[in-house]
């Protein structure tokens, strides 16, 4: 795996979508139209939940909005490697319910419900851990996440399990001290981690050229020893085959940075404005870059999905989103008695 | 006097300050074009220029440090943590650090640098967006800790936080920010830092508390009042260090009870050491066991309301303690 | 049995554990060839090689926060921190994150990680190699908070410690490494964390205390036997989360008088905590004002011979205040 | 200023001492002779320190042996400029005593006397402030001056002064996430700090390959948009060069790492036993690279000292320091009653 060395220094403007090409090794249109689905899925619930923000229902979201190329591109090389592990942060929907969580589960933990898989409504939405599809965020302190991460890792390494661990973070999250000393000990110790970085240029209001003197986040691995590349997060095909290289790499020498360009659509959270200190133009211009609306085009334009597929594809899930509502709004929170349990472990 | 909220308080106090003080100044997380995620800093880039109101990296140590290293240079900087629940990364700085300048120099060198942290829960914040962090800062010496209940209170006790010559952590409650207002006067004032208030008198039982909790004891107070069951004297600590012991003692040996309400977590918090004071010092004046109402011992507040609620100290659960103290 | 000092029955607690169970293992900085600062893990590398025996980059943040993750795949990690006083940087992961880990999974996922921290001072360490820092974890639910005073003590709950589910502070004075010595088995044993043990019974006084201050409490405890004056029943706590208030409410219930002695500040210490739960759960049989003997509220001690003997609380200290509560 | 690029790998035998050349502009005969002696006063008082620790007069010391040239060629630079502030860290005496402290004050804070004008005793030797001579050292927790000396910066550009702030630390320093948020943070806004990285590759027993990658902390720098570059800091004029141009290119431009490659000479202090971890020969071999003994060559083979001179030198030094000695002997430690005093500030 070579280093990438060519800066791009703006941001909304270095990336061209190059959405026409030949598939990549090993993926099915199968593969496409599954991910598709997800996405199409993941993008619904996303909105709805949103909405329902707005109706009072849901008292607070981050919306992965512009996000899932990224996260579903990642996932799809994970899931053909099949011994991978995520890490994911507050903005990762794509991770957390791509990996098989279901609307339900997602509305009610999006509703502080009973039936909440990562915390039984203990946490913010889906923050804790999910077991069973291998993922785990312990809470949505920014770049918490990446220490344990490598922590995994090594103790991985120590078991003789030969997992590879993803973990994602924000571009405000590598200014964070413990970014740098995740990265650190990863390099160090040659861990199979993969750290991804979600570069969408802001963190909350913060603009990137206030977060850090430099372009591109990537430019930081060779200093902690390893190979750090830019991808078009825009693009989930172009997201598969970094990763997918980025597994073969880590497995064998150790840590990838992979910086990931992408776009936040959505403000910050649902308590955000974000017209206070993004402008106008570029809120719209960024609307333009929805990696939703480029794959759904490439799907077309390849011919794998016709018009009316799509638009089926659209309609299930909506149907499965509103069902999980309804499942979601009629369900109850957990009894006040469970404040009690868990503090300890047994 | 005009009524406003305690957010407003917060933003008037460094808003006045800044214009009085040029050493004076503002830096954290989204201060900038944002206004804070709470809107306290909502105008002061526009008033003060990105050099006075500066938008920082996402690094709270460095936020916390860099803030103490410029007011070694004689600066009088407010650095923002967003939530209480993100403080960790700066706790080197402020407990190990800053804490200790002035004692560690022999006085040689201070540090005045007011961190304003909200905190505290009802507000579905979950975990990790209602934590309760006053009693790390109240053990530390070398750091001053202001916990205000009231708008007028916030707006004096921040001024006197910036004009102080140490670190002063500044704790305003989240829940408070909107909920709560009240008079605040157009003339500048200062209100001393280390002084409690005794915001309702009364005979029978004394409560002590800070924070948002001090409006649901005087509701509680009232409540007892209205049943003819006791008059309870509501005291405020206001600042929680350094203590003002004597308020609380007067108070104590006056009536005789002593209940003390946190929403912090009831071991080791605040409300232990109030406890310890007076089972000392006002031994001899004790009618009755000293209660505590307080978070339980969990970590932090759920998310879910029923949890949430079930987690929350109110009024009715300190009027019951209050009625099971008047009848002992 | 043979003799042992603290730092030995630290050292084969971990050995054996290590030989146990393949899970445990330790990383830290210097823990490799250098065989950690106190060397407390002398022999180590050699014995389990540098896999299982990891000097880290100094960095402590990453020190917590890799045990942690390596936790949540079953390792049993115990992570040292050099002194309590550098600990702040792991504060993050270890009061933000693993203490939230089991109850913020509802149960899902846990963190048997053992912190181990030397603390303390009476060594001439100054500012920032004396530190006590046993207070914030105390108040922190979902961590274990150990503090042993004797090596069959130290031997026995560090065991436990690592087979524990859950993050424990496992808190080491400093002072008592080498200067205290005891019977330690040779065959494998734990103790229960979260019991106190009355070390001298008495039926006059009850003192609390943990920790060096044990030994001191102890010392004056025969002393005020040799002068006639009381009979002082010590309480060592030996494990400070989850408290044994059950030992410690029944001796204060049979003897009518409470001290609580440690070497960390004051206000809001974990005496304080104590001090209130006997005032709220043991009131009525209390004959006399609570009393602490604790260090005082400046930040830590210093370094020369003559502050650092008059922050110390010591054996006569103790014996004075025993001696007036005994007189009242 | 141009950014290294060439890698060194290795340490101890990366760097030739080229001692033999024209003097620096600027620098003059009598400027030596002045560094000369400090240099041998503050190396004849770090030995008897070490030695009185022996006796048990001294409870602790971390030496500067191996690092006098590097810490002595940026004050001659910081001198010359006459702006500057410095935040040292514990192995710094040469910084310390350097900018005019006496060796009687030294002496009477190495043994916690009353009169240490750092902390009057409550600290670990020469830890507090010296705001005389421009200097805070607030603690000896590593890596906590670097935000402080980033803030100072910081301030003092809001105060229209144009101070050059000069902060070191070590190898092992620059594992800790508050150094990356220094740097990060002072790239942003283009501070003038120099960061002085005093590489000795060892952190107490941790060699550098257990505490980085990479063979060069300089390397870092790029990722904070600043130059990094490599100095041989066991030669006082290369160290003083670098500093000058550094001074110049903070003043203009912004932040600056300089990589001193150095030696430490001794035990990490005089708790320490340094057979345990570092191999025999390597104690050996870095004994031939003293940079005191260096800058004596370099004095005698020069002609700007003769070896009477020199001599002379040493006996003078010798002198001061026993008589330092004897006075911090006879003087006292503070006062008990000062234990409460400045907790708070008036
Ligand atoms: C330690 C910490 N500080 C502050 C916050 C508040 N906060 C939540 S998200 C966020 C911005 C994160 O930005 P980035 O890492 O770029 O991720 P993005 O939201 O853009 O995906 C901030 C400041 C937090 N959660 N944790
Ligand atoms: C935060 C912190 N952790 C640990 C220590 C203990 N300690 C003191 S010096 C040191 C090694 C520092 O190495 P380096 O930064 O390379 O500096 P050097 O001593 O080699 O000059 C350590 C681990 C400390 N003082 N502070
Ligand atoms: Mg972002
Ligand atoms: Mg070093």
């Amino acid at each position: 795996m070579t280093q990438l060395t060519n800066q791009t220094d703006g941001h909304a403007d270095g990336i061209a979508a190059d959405i026409s090409r030949q598939l990549p090794q090993g993926i099915t249109p199968e593969d496409l139209v599954d991910f598709y689905r997800r996405m199409v899925t993941i993008r619904t619930i996303d909105e709805r939940i949103w909405m329902m923000n707005r109706q009072g229902k849901v008292p607070i979201a981050a919306s992965g909005q512009g996000h899932e190329a990224a996260q579903l591109g990642s996932l799809l090389a994970a899931e053909k490697d099949g011994n991978c592990f995520f890490f994911p942060y507050y903005r990762d929907l794509s991770i957390k319910m791509g990996v098989g969580l279901t609307p339900t589960q997602v509305m009610l933990s999006f509703m502080g419900k009973e039936g909440d898989p990562y915390s039984n409504a203990r946490q913010f939405p889906l923050q804790g851990a999910d077991l069973e599809h291998n993922v785990i965020q312990t809470s949505n302190v920014v770049a918490a996440q990446l220490t344990q991460a490598v922590g995994y890792a090594l103790a991985c390494k120590m078991q003789g399990d030969d997992k590879v661990i993803f973990v994602y973070f924000g571009d405000g999250a590598s200014s964070q001290g413990e970014t740098h000393e995740a990265m650190n000990f990863a390099g160090v110790h040659k861990l199979p981690v993969i750290f991804i970085c979600e570069n969408n240029a802001y963190a909350i209001s913060v603009p990137q050229r206030m977060q850090m003197a430099i372009g591109d986040v990537a430019n930081r691995a060779e200093g902690y020893g390893f190979p750090g590349l830019i991808v078009d997060g825009l693009d989930l095909l172009a997201s598969y085959e970094a990763c997918r290289e980025a597994i073969n790499h880590a497995r064998r020498e150790g840590p990838v940075m992979l910086e990931m360009k992408l776009e936040r659509l959505m403000p910050h959270t649902t308590d955000d404005d974000d017209s206070r200190y993004r402008p106008k133009e570029e809120i719209e211009a960024v609307r333009g870059r929805d990696p939703v609306a480029a794959f759904s085009n490439f799907m077309l334009e390849q011919g794998y999905l016709t018009e009316e597929q799509q638009e089926e594809i659209r309609a299930q899930a909506r149907r499965a989103v509103n069902e999980a509502t309804d499942a979601a709004e009629a369900a109850l929170p957990p009894d006040a008695s469970n404040l009690h349990n868990h503090v300890y472990a047994p | 006097m005009a009524v406003k909220s305690v957010i407003e308080a917060v933003r008037e106090a460094m808003w006045e300050e800044m214009h009085r003080d040029e050493q004076v100044f503002v830096m954290g997380e989204d201060v900038g074009w944002r206004g804070g995620v709470f809107l306290a800093t909502q105008g002061f880039i526009e008033e003060f220029g990105p050099e006075r109101v500066i938008d920082t990296p996402l690094a709270e140590a460095s936020i916390m440090g860099i803030a103490l290293g410029a007011s070694f240079r004689g600066m009088r900087p407010i650095p923002e943590v967003e939530f209480a629940d993100f403080l960790w990364p700066a706790v080197n700085q402020l407990i190990g650090e800053a804490a200790r300048v002035c004692y560690g120099s022999d006085g040689n060198l201070n540090a005045p640098v007011t961190i304003r942290i909200p905190y505290g829960g009802g507000i579905r914040g979950g975990l990790f967006h209602s934590q309760n962090v006053e009693a790390y800062f109240f053990h530390t010496p070398g750091l001053k800790v202001v916990a205000p209940a009231t708008p007028y209170d916030a707006k004096g006790l921040l001024k006197s936080a910036i004009r102080d010559n140490n670190p002063v952590v500044f704790l305003e409650h989240k829940k408070t920010y909107r909920l709560v207002r009240g008079d605040v006067p157009e003339e500048d004032y200062v209100l001393p830092i280390g002084k409690a208030e005794v915001k309702r008198p009364g005979q029978n039982i004394t409560v002590v508390s800070y924070g948002l909790m001090v409006h649901y004891c005087l509701e509680a107070a009232e409540l007892l009042a209205a049943e003819g069951v006791a008059q309870v004297e509501v005291v405020d600590l206001r600042t929680l260090k350094p203590l003002d012991t004597e308020t609380v003692l007067e108070s104590v040996k006056k009536t005789g009870k002593l209940l003390i309400v946190h929403e912090d977590n009831i071991t080791g918090g605040v409300g232990s050491e109030i406890a310890a004071l007076a089972a000392d010092q006002a031994f001899d004046y004790l009618d009755a066991p000293i209660g505590r109402v307080c978070g339980p011992d969990v970590p932090t507040m759920p998310f879910a309301q029923t949890l949430e609620d079930a987690y929350m100290p109110n009024t009715q659960k300190i009027a019951q303690a209050l009625r099971n103290l008047a009848a002992y």
